[in-house]
């Protein structure tokens, strides 16, 4: 077992755990902590796979913006927050059968594939990915146009969100 | 060296988590995190396929960030519309909201 | 004026149609109004209709229709919206006119549903007026249905409220429901062969025109539809002749007639007697005997047989009454027979002066008919409204409570039963002079109808003014109101003057009859 | 020309008065009699202009006043209407107008003008007697315009009848008359005698008038035109009509249009077998039975067959066999004559013995017409008017006056009984002088009164042309008419009274005593006009104008019958004889009739008119009501008529429930209720799932994405 492999079983130990926890624990203030847990677990999972950039926008986006933001809002809606509650709802126990079965479906697949024992390429040093992603994002040839879709899509969720979550005036 | 199995395998594990929380938990923002854990689930996927499969181009990448586009766009609005529903209904109990039931 | 004068006979028709959608729209609740305006509405036709009747060329030497007004209606059919007037029709057109007024004024006491009763009644007099103006087959049956309609609701919805009618094994029906089912089923049934033979002959003339028809169709020799001319002209005849046969009505085809007469409100009895039932005998004037000269000749003794026993089993029946209003409905068969008798014998003798003289008479006396059966449901309402019974026996000795009505009733009776000098004798006289050398034996026969008609009137009377008084009536009744009045006196001033002087109104009759017959 | 203007307007004062009465002044009586009573008198001062003027010219028959216009356009003819006077219509004109002015004043009395409105008096029956200072005095008749109003309207129809020149009109003044008779009858129409006995009256006039009507019709057909000129005085057209044959066999047209219009004459004037009205008809106040049913409508009978009468006899000439026409009228005149004459014997009622007689006299002159006596007959259909009306009248004064006595003694007896009368000469002796006239005049006492000149021109007339049954049938009459008459006074005036109330009889006021003595002067006097010439003594002193005069009337002026000696002797002696047989049977009559004993069942029989009453009522009046009620409405119309329609309507209705019930229901609306009702099942299962549950929806998808898998899963695993 290389150290590689035993930082990733660490790491994934330890982004399973808390993905767990999360899913588990009824206080939704710890729940969304564990979330923060999970995610910089995810970001470390993607400097294993040399994707950099994406393991700093992962920490950016999901725990400086999103993480954040759940928190927020479950302090915004939690007057109570220490007040203990049923956190799952009746059909629990299907759910916990069902994605116990697609998880071990999707792994049992996964496992079946040819392709599952792949050993990660050489990405050879010369090359800035970071350049790469830049370069294919902007380029007419690349994903411009996804590009420009997703702004327009984050505009459209900005105005959305404003409008849905403005305090009704009366008549309105 | 890490096989791509051990990737997916971490992320199909993360998924079943992500929706067990979306299926099983009351709280809509809890939901919400579930749906965030899927998503970076199938980032991971993305991102391991990329690495092992296709490192030349870079589509892999580009479609993680824009999963991550989408994850906060769906994050804001959803979250708006948590705060909306619990601005009317005082709470935020997804098996409390049911009325567009038969 | 020029305007009106140009389309006169469209202002008549449409005019009360019009009338009747303006007093829709007038505010349900106030009563008097509507019923104002429903009178000075139906006064607008009769005002045309004098116009019309002092604009007329009634001189023997001009014959044909006149005002005439054609306008493309169903092009691809050759059927078009043709009006036009001779002295048969301008004389009906104005006995329509005068009595919708009358029977308006007639309908004041109503109180329910005021607005649409006016409505209706305006509406009616439009499909009556329709049928009478009209010179296209198809328009003519467009507006025989029409009046069907309005008459239908009249009686079914304010006609007498108590009565019922035993159908059969114990099964009853309200009587007005009973009454105004079978008018509107009877004459419906008739009219399905009328429509199909005006269908035939549309299709085999190409063209729907009367004046067209009249000149193509009675010459028309060879075969159709695999049958010979002759075949299907006779199917034809009959389809007419039974659909206008229930209208007049002719005996056996009578009995929709007292039902629906005794059910009907006063002012619908009115109309129904007073133009309704000359609807069947305009149809055999206007359309049977020129379109089917040879087959009348052929069938006119079934016809006058048959008159005769509408003459006879009519004034039986209506002698055999309790009921005063069944016992006027009853003598309308009996009066109306009389007419049939006329046109019976004039179309077994076209051309001779017999018939002319029938003819003259028979349209006299539907013209006359019209005034005094009307006159008579009207006293018949009167006594109703006060009473609210039409019992025979319940009345007894009401003429000292009612002088005045009592005069009235027994002025129209006497009308009503062809006393000379009052208009029903002329008529009379002439359709049994005309009748006579032509059919002599249903002649003789017929007088024993006439002998009946003195019976069943006298019948009437006696029972409702003279004899010993009924007490129960004393101080309930009160004698007949001045409005009331109003509605009879038109009414009773035609009869005199028909009695006495009809040489206007005949004139005008004879015109058309020697245009059309001579 | 000026005589025909005045002709038109003869009719028109009465029918004005009847509007004028009935619209306005129905409450005032004295401006009503007024009314009445002035144009009565202006139509009886044109009628005597007019009549002036007619016997001034000569040879009016040939060049009558004659006048028409225009009334029906029919066909291109045009039928006209007029009036004519020739010398039949101007002595109508003349009696009538006479006795219509009479009747018209009498009725001023008779119906107590002047006197206070009774207490219990009511519109519809006779006056009861009012209370004056305790005593009992007659009190006016509630309808007293009324009255006048509808014998203005029946002045009017006679005067029309009697100016017209042609059938029609003719007939319309008939008619007239008759609503007025009815009317007039029905006049307490209280009284359901009076009811029943107006509706028999039209009823019964009515069969003779469809007849006739028919008659009218058929000559009107058979000529073209109803004028009496045209029609009589063209020799040529009447012996066409008696030449051509009838649709019935073995009669000529003249013959049947005759005989049809006979028929209207029988009904008109009351002959029998359509007797039975006229007795009834006395119910109506007496000014009417005097008027209508004695003066005017039912000679209007008569006068319509003397003006048909050379229809009637086409074919005919003097001398030669009766045709069937005339013998049919010889035949029913005569036993008329004879039948009624039999019935007025027993009748106690003093109205009834004198309607009877003016059915027998009636009788008289449709028999002399039947012989062709045409002059006798309109000479007695004059003479009658006259004293018959005076009888009536006289009759309405003795009623009167009873009722006064009965007013006055509060006894409760039938007035018009004749058993209940007796002595009233004293009482009452205008009016006894002036009915002895009448009634004189009536048996035919000889020489001085109306009567006898008459009905002696019958007999002879009878006797002279051999019709010798006829000739006897009218003797035994006259030897009847004279016995009940005699009867009628004797038991009236003569005697001592029978009870309190003949004892306390009045005379009758003025305006009824006037017309009883003018009528009287006319009972006796009109019987000088037609004294044949050649009579012993007499003739000659007058001369024989009427016969002249009317005789003018037809194309060819009939001859004189000779004279000769056995008719005037049978009729002097029947005449005679019946007076005082009558006197000596009856002068000491007491309550009951001396008569019957002797007579026994027979006397039964005439008192109840041989049974004709029950008789027609079983025959004809009860069938015809069964006829009415029960075939013709119950079941013709109600239940074949009616029961065929329902029978097909009932059809109808189950071939439309069979298809309801094993078509429509099971095939057609069950396919679709089941697809329906399977949508609707379907439905209410599936909506278990929409529980509004996001996360419930979610499980769903998650588990189909799992089915997905787990498919593909097993597929790749094999």
């Amino acid at each position: 077992m290389t150290a590689e492999q035993g930082v990733f079983l660490f790491i994934s130990f330890v982004i399973l755990f808390s993905a767990y926890a999360m899913v588990t624990r009824s206080n939704l203030v710890h729940a969304a902590l564990f979330l923060v847990v999970t995610l910089f677990g995810v970001a470390v999972v993607f400097v294993l796979l040399d994707a950099g950039f994406l393991a700093v926008v992962q920490v950016l986006v999901y725990i400086g913006a999103i993480a954040i933001l759940m928190i927020f809002a479950v302090m915004l809606t939690q007057d109570n927050a220490a007040k203990e509650q049923e956190s799952l709802n009746t059909n629990y126990g299907w759910a916990l059968l069902l994605s116990a079965l697609f998880a071990f479906a999707l792994i049992v697949m996964l496992g079946q594939w040819q392709d599952a024992g792949a050993i990660a390429p050489a990405l050879g040093a010369e090359r800035d990915t970071v350049v790469e992603l830049g370069a294919a994002l902007v380029s007419p040839a690349g994903y411009v146009i996804p590009f420009e879709v997703a702004s327009v899509l984050l505009l459209a969720a900005l105005i959305g969100a404003l409008v849905v979550a403005r305090p009704q005036k009366k008549g309105m | 060296m890490i096989p791509l199995s051990w990737y997916l395998y971490l992320s199909a594990g993360l998924f079943g988590l992500g929706l067990y929380a979306v299926l099983a938990r009351k709280n809509a923002i809890a939901i919400l995190m579930g749906v965030e854990l899927m998503l970076n689930a199938v980032n991971i996927n993305i991102v391991a396929f990329w690495r092992y499969l296709t490192p030349q181009n870079m589509s892999g990448q580009a479609f993680a960030v824009m999963v991550f586009a989408v994850a906060a766009a769906e994050v804001a609005v959803g979250l708006a519309l948590v705060i909306s529903v619990y601005r009317r209904r005082k709470t935020v109990d997804a098996s409390e909201i049911n009325l567009m039931k038969w | 004026m020029q305007l009106i004068t140009d389309n006169i006979l469209a202002l008549i028709l449409f005019s009360p149609l019009l009338g009747g959608l303006i007093v829709m729209l007038l505010p349900s609740e106030n009563k008097d109004l509507v019923r104002r305006a429903a009178l000075a509405l139906s006064l607008i036709p009769f005002i045309l209709t004098l116009v019309a009747w002092f604009g007329f060329n009634a001189s023997p030497e001009v014959d044909g229709f006149r005002f005439q007004q054609q306008v493309a209606w169903y092009p691809a059919i050759n059927s078009s919206f043709h009006l036009g007037v001779d002295g048969l029709s301008l004389s009906m057109v104005l006995l329509t006119t005068l009595l919708a007024p009358a029977a308006i004024l007639a309908s004041f006491s109503v109180e329910e549903k005021i607005r649409s009763y006016m409505a209706l009644f305006l509406a009616l007099e439009t499909g009556m007026l329709g049928v009478f103006l009209s010179l296209d087959l198809l328009l003519f049956f467009a507006f025989w249905e029409l009046g069907l309609v309005p008459m239908y609701f009249l009686i079914d919805q304010w006609g007498s409220k108590t009565g019922e009618r035993e159908l059969w094994s114990g099964m009853k029906v309200s009587a007005r429901r009973y009454a105004s089912f079978k008018f509107m089923v009877y004459t419906m049934a008739g009219s399905l062969g009328l429509l199909l033979a005006i269908q035939m002959l549309g299709v085999v003339s190409g063209t729907f025109d009367m004046l067209a028809l009249f000149q193509s169709w009675p010459g028309l020799t060879g075969s159709l539809f695999g049958l010979s001319v002759e075949t299907v002209k006779a199917v034809a005849f009959w389809a007419f002749a039974i659909a206008f046969a229930i209208k007049v009505p002719v005996w056996p085809f009578h009995t929709w007639l007292p039902d629906a007469h005794t059910e009907a409100p006063t002012a619908g009895s009115m109309i129904l007697a007073g133009v309704l039932l000359k609807l069947g005998a305009y149809g055999f004037l206007r359309l049977v005997l020129p379109l089917y000269p040879a087959e009348a000749e052929q069938y006119a003794p079934v016809l006058a047989l048959l008159a005769t026993a509408a003459i006879i089993f009519g004034a039986l029946s209506a002698y055999g009454q309790t009921d005063f209003k069944r016992l006027v409905a009853y003598s309308s068969v009996n009066h109306m027979g009389f007419v049939v008798l006329g046109i019976a014998a004039a179309a077994f003798a076209t051309g001779t002066e017999s018939a002319t003289i029938a003819l003259n008479g028979a349209v006299l006396q539907m013209f006359n008919h019209g005034i005094s059966s009307a006159a008579m449901f009207f006293l018949v309402g009167v006594i109703y409204e006060r009473t609210h019974t039409r019992d025979l026996g319940a009345w007894g000795g009401l003429f000292p409570l009612v002088p005045v009505f009592g005069g009235l009733l027994i002025f129209s009776s006497m009308s009503s039963l062809g006393l000379p000098g009052l208009n029903g004798f002329v008529s009379e006289f002439l359709v049994v002079r005309g009748a006579w050398p032509i059919f002599t034996l249903f002649t003789a026969l017929s007088m024993i109808g006439l002998f009946f008609t003195g019976a069943y009137i006298l019948k009437g009377i006696a029972s409702t003014l003279h004899g010993p008084l009924n007490e129960k009536w004393k101080g309930h009744l009160t004698d007949i109101s001045r409005r009331e009045v109003l509605v009879l006196v038109p009414l009773l001033v035609l009869m005199l003057w028909l009695g006495l002087w009809p040489a206007w109104l005949l004139s005008v009759i004879n015109q058309a009859v020697v245009g059309l017959f001579g | 020309m000026t005589t025909e203007i005045l002709i038109w307007l003869i009719p028109l004062p009465p029918l004005l008065a009847f509007f004028l009465i009935l619209l306005f002044t129905r409450r005032n009586h004295a401006l009503s009699h007024t009314l009445g009573v002035g144009a009565a008198f202006l139509s009886w001062l044109l009628g005597m202009i007019v009549f002036l003027a007619a016997i001034g010219v000569e040879h009016l028959g040939e060049q009558p006043f004659t006048s028409s216009v225009g009334w029906l356009p029919l066909g291109s003819d045009v039928f006209s209407v007029g009036v004519l006077i020739d010398p039949l219509s101007a002595v109508t004109l003349f009696f009538v107008a006479w006795t219509v002015l009479m009747i018209f004043i009498y009725s001023i009395g008779y119906h107590n003008f002047g006197q206070p409105k009774g207490e219990h008096d009511v519109p519809g029956l006779p006056p009861h007697g009012a209370n004056q200072h305790g005593h009992g005095v007659p009190s006016v008749e509630p309808m007293y315009a009324r009255f006048f109003a509808f014998i203005a309207l029946f002045a009017f129809g006679m005067f029309t009848l009697v100016v017209s020149d042609n059938l029609l009109t003719l007939f319309v003044g008939w008619e007239i008359m008759g609503l007025c008779s009815y009317l007039l009858i029905g006049f307490w129409y209280a009284k359901p005698s009076a009811r029943a006995a107006a509706i028999k009256a039209f009823i019964t006039t009515r069969v003779g008038d469809v007849f006739m009507l028919l008659g009218i019709v058929a000559l009107y057909a058979a000529t073209g035109t109803l004028n009496f000129r045209q029609i009589l005085y063209s020799p040529e057209l009447l012996q066409q009509l008696a030449s051509t044959p009838s649709v019935i066999a073995g009669l000529s047209a003249a013959g049947l249009i005759g005989l049809l219009l006979f028929i209207g004459a029988v009904g008109k004037s009351a002959q029998w077998p359509l007797h039975v009205w006229l007795p009834d008809a006395m119910e109506g106040p007496t000014p009417v039975s005097a008027m209508i049913h004695a003066a005017t409508m039912v000679s209007a009978g008569v006068y319509m067959v003397l003006r048909m009468f050379p229809l009637l006899s086409a074919g005919w000439e003097h001398g030669a066999p009766l045709n069937t026409t005339m013998t049919v009228m010889a035949f029913i005149g005569a036993f008329t004559a004879l039948f009624a004459a039999t019935i007025a014997l027993t009748q106690k009622d003093i109205k009834r013995v004198l309607a009877y007689s003016t059915i027998s006299q009636l009788g008289y002159m449709i028999a002399a017409l039947g012989i062709g006596a045409y002059v006798a007959a309109a000479f007695h259909l004059v003479t009658h008017a006259f004293f018959k009306a005076l009888l009536f009248l006289g009759s309405g004064s003795v009623i009167h006056g009873m009722e006064h006595g009965v007013l006055h003694t509060g006894e409760h007896i039938d007035p018009q009984d004749m058993f209940n009368m007796g002595g009233l000469r004293n009482r009452m002796p205008i009016t006894f002088w002036t009915f002895l006239i009448g009634g004189l005049s009536l048996s035919g006492f000889p020489l001085i009164t109306a009567g006898f000149w008459s009905k002696d021109e019958i007999l002879a007339d009878a006797f002279g042309n051999g019709h010798l049954l006829v000739f006897i049938t009218l003797a035994v009459a006259a030897l009847l008419t004279a016995f009940y008459t005699m009867r009628q006074i004797t038991l009236t005036f003569l005697g001592a009274p029978r009870t309190q109330a003949a004892e306390h009889a009045s005379e009758s006021v003025r305006t009824m005593t006037a017309p009883l003595l003018v009528l009287a002067v006319f009972a006796i006097g009109a019987g000088w006009v037609g004294i044949p010439e050649h009579f012993p003594g007499l003739g000659g002193l007058l001369p024989g104008w009427f016969h002249e005069f009317v005789g003018g009337t037809l194309v060819a002026n009939p001859e004189a019958v000779a004279f000769s000696i056995e008719p005037l002797l049978v009729s002097v002696g029947v005449a005679l004889g019946g007076l005082t047989l009558g006197w000596l049977v009856y002068r000491k009559a007491a309550e009951a009739d001396p008569l019957r004993k002797p007579l026994g069942a027979i006397y039964g029989l005439l008192e109840n008119k041989y049974y004709f009453d029950e008789l027609y009522d079983s025959l004809f009046v009860q069938p015809a009501k069964r006829l009415a009620e029960g075939f013709s409405y119950m079941f013709l119309d109600r239940q074949v008529i009616d029961g065929a329609l329902h029978r097909v309507a009932q059809a109808g209705l189950s071939l439309g429930s069979i298809f309801r019930n094993y078509f429509d229901a099971p095939v057609v609306n069950g396919f679709g209720d089941l697809t329906g009702s399977l949508t609707q099942s379907f439905g209410r299962l599936l909506r278990k799932v929409q529980t509004g549950q996001v996360q419930q929806y979610l499980l769903f998808v998650a588990l189909l994405a799992f089915g997905g898998l787990f498919y593909y899963l097993l597929s790749v695993l094999q």
